[in-house]
């Protein structure tokens, strides 16, 4: 299945682009995700610790499921006001 | 309703639009940008948001300040992109029959702001460089 | 400058005004004229007051509340006369660094504004009649 | 010696007047003044209680002097805001 990955602040400028089409096998969970992820943008590394997931808008855990066309948004700590 | 938007932030509309013959007291908040921050010159902010989630995040802030304090409404709109030193990034308007409550929901919602949307904020060094600023994580 | 205006307050030209390069937060109360009082319908209000008296008044709350708040400035205009329903009689506007402190002021100058200051408020009802609100003892 | 006395609101309209020459014997006191207003405007009587006095702009007790062209205001209970 194929997933769109969104990146925010430090994550966008880290990995270099807002956005990303993601290929993942049927039944991958969040955490499949991000390793993806994480393996393709090594520069993201420092940051995994301090960003929150949302799929669809709604902030999930590594064990929360995906399906075809969800937004996987990884959102750095919050500063907005 | 919410709003997220690219230009100044119009507060005399909103304290217009807020006042209510059966509310006495308006509590109106800005958040402004500021030329320093932890000892250092900021000439400039920009903000981004994840913004379907960010407007779903104000909107549930506005629905819940009436539930929480006893205020009729609360407005928010959020600046996104550049904001030059002094203007307004941030509104927060709440209207009210009494001004206690008025000023406590004002607060809350702003503190339920920074706390619960995803919107990031940078800043512009006088002594050249950017950063974002060091927010909280989401949660 | 504290003021007392027989016209609309124009709260846009003071949040503007208020806003500066050092300061982050701007906390603007409004005080508006309300359609109902202890369950009689109002349909206007009037301001009377001892001016000479009531802007030293206002003037001395401006100047102490940056004394005991770390906020930057106070600014406070009371209008006079007729006051239509849902328009402002007054307004409290704070800049300051952070946004508690502002918070705290504005709500402290509004309180010490309805306590201490020679002014006094007449509501017209629906049903007919008017009557001066009940007051607090000038002390 | 001559002052001016100021009414406002409530006292203002039981008075029927916003102000009034009134001449007292040289050395009167707040209180003085009060007791002759009171003479000649017997419509103040409840209010009497609830009155805060001022002289020059400045809150005073009964005990306070007087002196020619003071202005001397009667302040009902306060509602400003």
């Amino acid at each position: 299945m194929r997933i769109t990955v969104l990146f925010f602040a430090q994550a966008r400028e880290r990995a270099g682009r807002p956005s990303l089409a993601l290929e993942l096998p049927d039944g991958s969970r969040v955490a499949d995700a991000r390793a993806a992820i994480a393996r393709r943008y090594p520069a993201l590394e420092a940051l995994w610790p301090h960003l929150a997931l949302a799929v669809d808008g709604v902030l999930v855990s590594g064990d929360a499921t995906l399906h075809t066309d969800a937004e996987l948004a990884l959102l750095p700590p919050v500063s907005g006001g | 309703m919410a709003e997220l938007v690219r230009r100044p932030i119009d507060a005399a509309a909103l304290a217009r639009e807020a006042a209510r013959p059966d509310c006495g007291a308006i509590a109106l908040f800005l958040g402004t940008s500021r030329d320093h921050h932890q000892g250092r010159r900021v000439t400039g902010l920009a903000y981004e948001a994840y913004e379907p989630m960010a407007l779903r995040a104000l909107e549930g802030i506005e629905r819940r300040t009436p539930e929480r304090f006893e205020v009729a409404t609360c407005r928010i709109v959020h600046r996104l992109g550049d904001v030059p030193l002094a203007e307004a990034s941030v509104a927060v308007v709440v209207a009210a029959a009494h001004r206690g409550p008025a000023f406590d929901a004002c607060r809350w919602a702003m503190d339920e702001l920074k706390r619960a949307v995803p919107i990031w904020k940078k800043e512009f060094f006088a002594e050249g460089g950017e950063a974002w600023v060091e927010g909280r994580p989401l949660a």
